[in-house]
């Protein structure tokens, strides 16, 4: 029985075949010269201040590349798009890049939905999946190799920030405020944990939704409590209209916070003005300002030697390690040179940190340990990334000062 | 090329699948739903965990999600026993379908929450080659499409598809000739959302992923978009009219290469407005849609 | 406990010009406008283009938005529901929901989704019966109760508000007596767009003003306009606070995020056991 | 005789497909009162409601004094004093008494202050003032809904069978209050069931039967016809006879 009905829904799939047309092959180099790499970057909804510079970044990286004579002696040709933030459309994009544009290598995919809708796509199709996003489920299960994280995972973040409270800002009491959102629960559950382990009280926990009419009842039952102070995570809109309501309502806890809230390229302080801002931690993983990579890279985008690039160097370093990996596989498809990600990012081998020159050595059949814009680009085998860190800073007068950088 | 083309057709399936029930709730039972995204999520939520808590296997998930939905909009039917005005059961539905959306965003538990439900297993999945796959789901969506086209034409013929449209002409008339409304409301109701719960399972086999943020206000924009198309009450206009709006909402992704000076905010916004103001035109100048509802030649 | 019921009454307050939009389009035009939410988005950005943008200050942003917004409400309805009026109310609620997207999007075209916040001091709160009050909640109270009695004062007090209750009671009967529809119905939406323009403003000084902040409150303004009986100003008034405070004291008992579930069994309540609402009469369609 | 306030010629008018008035004519001289009577389904609140503007005339000319009324909305008729009365919901229920005749006053008669003369018509008015009006009596909405209507000082008062559901005592006390409208020079055009009650004080009658008029002779003469019995007791025989004459 069950044998029969499988044979009849099979011959169903061939009908549909047959009526459509043949069955594509999933093999770049039947696609000709170019090497296709789809780009997912976030344009719109929370993370939309973020996608402009990612697709530049891609875009000189890419250039870079081609200009040092590409990748197997091919072209690396984008296919940039907007995920809008949304699962749905990354997934769809996804099968886009996969199907239409052959490509074998998925970048950008900042959110974590983004990374989860696009995951099963990936290790189906056997096309490498380089995410920025942050949450653990990414990354977790069996990935096959085709998941790779250029980003801090969220546990990273929670234990990150939770030492340098514990250690540097001596908050006694803390309380804890986060939007409920896939990268924010797996902080706060390690924040808590350590705070508690170092014998500090967390007076309150609580989490709340995007979009709600008022967080004035949030607000009041966790600052109420009167901790020294509150650890918020989440976004932008909802820490707008918390911190109004927290300076409204005259507590005085000290407030700490994810970059992405309290600066946003600016935009945070814009909104409700420097008195609010005012005194405000925020944490966040970036790069290694100091690292000759991120120099290089900045050099790149040509931008001043201050400038503070979060996310667009994870993209530079997708590109990079994934040609690498295919120049060092002698070949375009994932599957062969997703097991070569490693190799290229971890070494053995002497510590480059341009990518044109490190293109060099694996040509000429050397081993090379690259080093990033955004990280020195080592990889544990399930594919997160180590040896990124994050930094802090303080909003004074309107403009967040860099206090410290800290790898966990 | 072809298999986005394909791709794209089976999300046009399930969409018009998704319209259907819309019209068969609203276009012919004149109980508007404005908390479809909602129960849409729930299908799709039900269906998955059936399938990743209860190992049910696709047919059976797809059951379940279908009983879930049907039972959940009979109870939310059976709010209207004391008003059957059509603009407080909009209002439940709102509510209703909001609090659904919040469930599947707060009960980690259940839902795993923000982070979604992933690795959402396909039906013959092992045994057919993925590159011959989504030819396989194609022609499943089609014959789900047009088994539900059939239930549908054929419930509309039947002395309970008359029912059904007295019950929206006038309740009143319908009640006065003996005819228990608010059990045939209920019906109505329920029957639609069974279909809203196939609708999606799909969605969740098609993803194999599913988070909250899928499950916006563009579904409910869409749906009545295809339904006043189509013709209130045409199940084939529907499906048509499903078909354009959708080609429509992915043809307007191309602006952008069109306009280049507009952000993907702004065009995600246009494709909105897009499909309000032709929602509102089509009620202006084209009230009846594109199709006509079937009537029985008296 | 009093501090959370005063957030509360804040809460209702700012629900009541939303409720009272929305009950007395429905009392004149019998339908239910789902594109309030989008409504107050745009006035409140009309207001932000004034204040942030031309530097005026808010005080004198606020009510040209709202003025603004009036005029925009007639211009909607002559191009949008006009052409729907003989269709019934089922027609017109969906055509509302769909004005809805458009307004709530246009929005967003102009202004992306990033928050924004007016140009204003933020003051630090004073205490008054060891409750913390600031200047805001202050303005909205006062902001509020005003609309309340100019609007109460206008439908009992003067011509025009009688020829709107008069509409609302009996359509054709008002025809007889020689009100001209027209012309109130012209009335009902200059004064929903002024109080939705209000309405918009006091949400964005609340909060922040981004594209979602007036749907976001969709549900419970109907809750209020439902609970005190849809075309009944005094019921959304009451209604509004009763839903306001009692969601903000529900966070004491049941998670904060599932606030939005008190106006929803409101609602249901209501519709099984009194569905008139508190003050409304059981309405027949006619 | 005198001049007709209100003259009516070949009216044709109806719902949907078909008409319900199949061309009628009727003159209303000034300052009489003319009752029309006949079966159900005769048409007649069709008439009335044509003659306020409610429903479209299809054909035919409706004259106020000479001026043709045809294409003025129901509100400007009212102003150019073609009062009406309808049969039921005749007030604003929610309303109180004193904003029911405000109301009237303003729109009706352009802010002009109720006169005297009216006010003492209804003296049992000023008592509910403030009272809402669907709490009153059958019979003080009856007069309310008068003194509404007669704010303007119209020519031509019309009543939708204002007898309808009233006791027979408050019945004549209602056709005797018509008669004193009438009085002040109001010339009345009235729809009622109740013939021979109306009948006593109207001075014409007209009978419609089927969308046309099927006679319309001097009220006394109509109270002694003996189908007058049968007739208001809804008897279609008149109507009968007619359809055959038309065949």
């Amino acid at each position: 029985m069950q044998k029969n009905r499988r044979h009849v829904i099979k011959s169903i799939g061939a009908a549909a075949a047959s009526a459509i047309g043949a069955p594509y092959l999933n093999l770049a180099h039947a696609q000709g010269a170019s090497i296709p790499i789809g780009v997912a970057l976030p344009m719109t909804g929370n993370a939309g201040a973020y996608g402009p510079d990612m697709a530049e970044a891609a875009k000189r990286t890419a250039a870079k590349i081609n200009a040092a004579g590409g990748v197997l002696g091919r072209k690396l040709e984008l296919f940039i798009e907007d995920s809008e933030s949304s699962a749905a459309v990354a997934a769809n994009l996804s099968q886009k890049f996969i199907n239409v544009h052959k490509a074998q290598a998925l970048v950008g995919y900042w959110g974590t939905p983004e990374g989860m809708s696009s995951r099963p796509i990936a290790i189906q199709n056997k096309t490498v999946l380089m995410v920025s996003s942050a949450a653990n489920a990414i990354t977790e299960g069996d990935t096959q190799g085709y998941v790779w994280r250029f980003q801090m995972k969220a546990t990273d973040w929670g234990i990150v920030i939770s030492r340098a409270t514990i250690d540097k800002l001596g908050f006694k009491s803390v309380g804890v405020m986060g939007l409920q959102n896939a990268f924010v629960l797996p902080i706060m559950k390690v924040f808590e944990e350590k705070m508690k382990a170092a014998g500090r009280t967390v007076v309150d926990s609580l989490i709340y939704n995007p979009e709600q009419p008022s967080y004035r009842a949030e607000v009041e039952r966790v600052f109420g409590k009167k901790p020294d102070a509150v650890f918020c995570f989440g976004l932008l809109p909802d820490f707008v209209s918390i911190m109004k309501e927290v300076y409204r309502g005259g507590f005085d806890s000290k407030v700490v916070a994810l970059s992405i809230m309290a600066d946003a390229e600016g935009k945070f302080v814009q909104a409700v003005g420097p008195q609010v801002a005012e005194g405000i931690r925020h944490f966040q993983p970036m790069p290694d300002l100091a690292a000759p990579g991120y120099k290089r890279f900045l050099q790149l985008m040509g931008a001043p030697a201050d400038r503070v690039y979060l996310f667009p160097p994870n993209t530079h370093d997708q590109l990079a390690i994934a040609a690498l990996a295919m120049e060092k596989a002698k070949s375009p498809v994932a599957a062969d040179w997703h097991k070569e990600i490693i190799a290229v990012g971890n070494g053995p081998g002497p510590q480059v940190d341009d990518i044109a020159e490190a293109l060099k050595l694996v040509k000429a059949g050397k081993p090379v340990n690259f080093q990033g814009a955004g990280s020195t680009c080592d990889f544990t085998p399930n594919g997160d990334q180590i040896g990124r860190g994050m930094g802090q800073w303080i909003i004074k007068g309107g403009k967040s000062v860099f206090v410290e950088y800290a790898k966990p | 090329m072809i298999s986005f083309l394909i791709l794209m057709s089976i999300v046009v399936c399930f969409s018009a699948i998704l319209a259907l029930a819309l019209n068969f709730q609203w276009g012919q039972g004149g109980m508007v739903n404005f908390g479809l995204t909602g129960f849409y999520a729930l299908g799709a939520y039900a269906a998955a965990l059936l399938m990743l808590k209860a190992g049910a296997n696709t047919f059976f998930a797809a059951l379940g999600a279908m009983a879930v939905v049907g039972v959940v909009c009979g109870l939310v039917a059976l709010i209207t026993l004391r008003v059957t005005e059509e603009d407080y059961f909009a209002i439940v539905t709102l509510g209703v379908g909001e609090m659904l959306r919040l469930l599947a965003l707060n009960e980690d538990w259940l839902t795993k929450g923000a982070l979604g439900l992933a690795g959402i297993p396909r039906p013959f999945g092992d045994s057919i080659a993925p590159d011959q796959y989504q030819y396989f789901l194609l022609g499943l969506s089609l014959a789900l499409l047009f088994g539900t086209y059939a239930f549908l034409r054929l419930v509309t013929r039947s002395p309970f598809g008359r029912l059904v449209r007295a019950v929206r002409e006038d309740d009143v008339v319908a009640a006065t000739l003996g005819k228990n409304v608010l059990w045939a409301r209920v019906r109505i109701f329920a029957i639609g959302g069974a279909i809203i719960g196939l609708a999606g399972s799909m969605h969740s086999i098609y993803y194999q992923y599913i988070d909250p943020t899928q499950f916006t206000n563009i579904v409910i924009a869409y749906a009545f978009m295809a339904v006043i198309a189509g013709g209130r009450g045409a199940h084939l206009g529907t499906i048509l009219g499903a078909g354009v709006v959708m080609v429509l909402l992915e043809g307007s992704r191309f602006l952008k290469d069109a306009i280049p000076r507009l952000d993907s905010d702004q065009l995600s916004a246009i494709r909105i407005i897009i499909i309000g103001v032709g929602l509102i035109a089509l009620l202006i100048w084209k009230p009846k849609g594109f199709f006509q509802e079937y009537r029985l030649k008296a | 406990m009093l501090q959370t019921f005063f957030n509360g009454i804040v809460t209702g307050v700012i629900m009541t010009l939303p409720a009272l939009s929305v009950t007395l389009l429905f009392g004149v035009l019998k339908f239910p406008n789902f594109a309030v939410g989008a409504m107050m988005t745009v006035a409140a950005y009309l207001a932000f283009a004034l204040n942030a943008q031309l530097g005026w200050p808010l005080l004198a942003a606020a009510p040209a938005a709202a003025v603004l917004m009036g005029i925009l409400c007639i211009g909607i309805d002559q191009v949008t529901f006009k052409p729907l009026r003989e269709r019934g109310g089922i027609t017109l609620m969906v055509a509302s929901l769909g004005l809805g997207f458009i307004l709530e999007n246009v929005a967003r075209f102009a202004y992306g989704n990033s928050a924004r916040g007016f140009v204003m001091e933020l003051a630090r709160p004073f205490r008054f019966a060891d409750v913390r009050m600031n200047h805001e909640q202050m303005i909205t109270l006062s902001a509020g109760t005003a609309a309340m009695l100019i609007l109460w004062f206008l439908l009992n007090k003067t011509p025009t508000g009688r020829a709107m209750r008069a509409v609302a009671d009996n359509p054709a009967l008002a025809l007889a007596r020689g009100i001209e529809s027209p012309r109130v119905i012209r009335w009902t939406w200059f004064i929903t767009g002024i109080l939705l323009g209000l309405g918009g403003v006091l949400i964005g000084m609340d909060r922040a003003l981004e594209p979602p902040m007036g749907s976001n409150y969709l549900i419970s303004v109907f809750a209020a306009a439902i609970l005190g009986g849809l075309g009944s100003p005094l019921g959304a008034f009451v209604g509004a606070l009763l839903i306001g405070v009692v969601s903000e004291l529900s966070t004491l008992v049941i998670p904060p995020n599932y606030r939005i579930g008190v106006p929803l069994v409101a609602i249901a309540i209501i519709l099984v056991f009194r569905p008139q609402g508190l003050f409304g009469q059981p309405y027949i369609r006619k | 005789m005198s001049a007709n306030v209100l003259s009516v010629t070949g009216l044709h008018a109806g719902y949907g497909a078909g008409d319900i008035l199949k061309g009628i004519d009727v003159a209303l001289p000034q300052g009489r009162i003319v009752t029309v009577i006949g079966p159900n389904g005769s048409g007649k609140s069709t008439f009335v409601k044509t003659l306020a503007g409610l429903l479209p005339a299809r054909q035919g000319r409706i004259e106020l004094e000479g001026a043709a009324l045809n294409d003025l909305s129901p509100p400007r008729r009212v102003r150019a004093g073609l009062a009406y009365v309808p049969q039921e919901y005749n007030v604003f229920r929610n309303l109180t008494v004193l904003e029911n005749l405000k109301i009237a006053c303003e729109f009706m008669g352009r802010g002009r202050r109720m006169d005297d003369e009216v006010v003492s018509l209804f003296p049992e008015l000023n008592a509910f003032h403030g009272k809402k009006a669907g709490n009153l009596s059958g019979g003080q909405r009856q007069m309310l809904a008068f003194a509404c209507a007669l704010t303007v000082r119209p020519k031509v008062l019309m009543l939708d069978e204002p007898s309808a559901g009233l006791s027979p005592l408050l019945m004549s006390e209602l056709f005797d209050r018509v008669k004193k409208v009438n009085s002040l020079g109001v010339s009345v055009l009235m729809i009622e069931q109740n013939a021979v009650e109306a009948l006593r004080i109207s001075d014409t009658c007209i009978v419609l039967a089927g969308g046309r008029v099927r006679a319309c002779a001097p009220a006394g003469e109509v109270l002694g016809m003996k189908e007058l019995n049968s007739l208001y007791l809804g008897d279609t025989s008149l109507d009968e006879k007619a359809q055959r004459v038309d065949a």
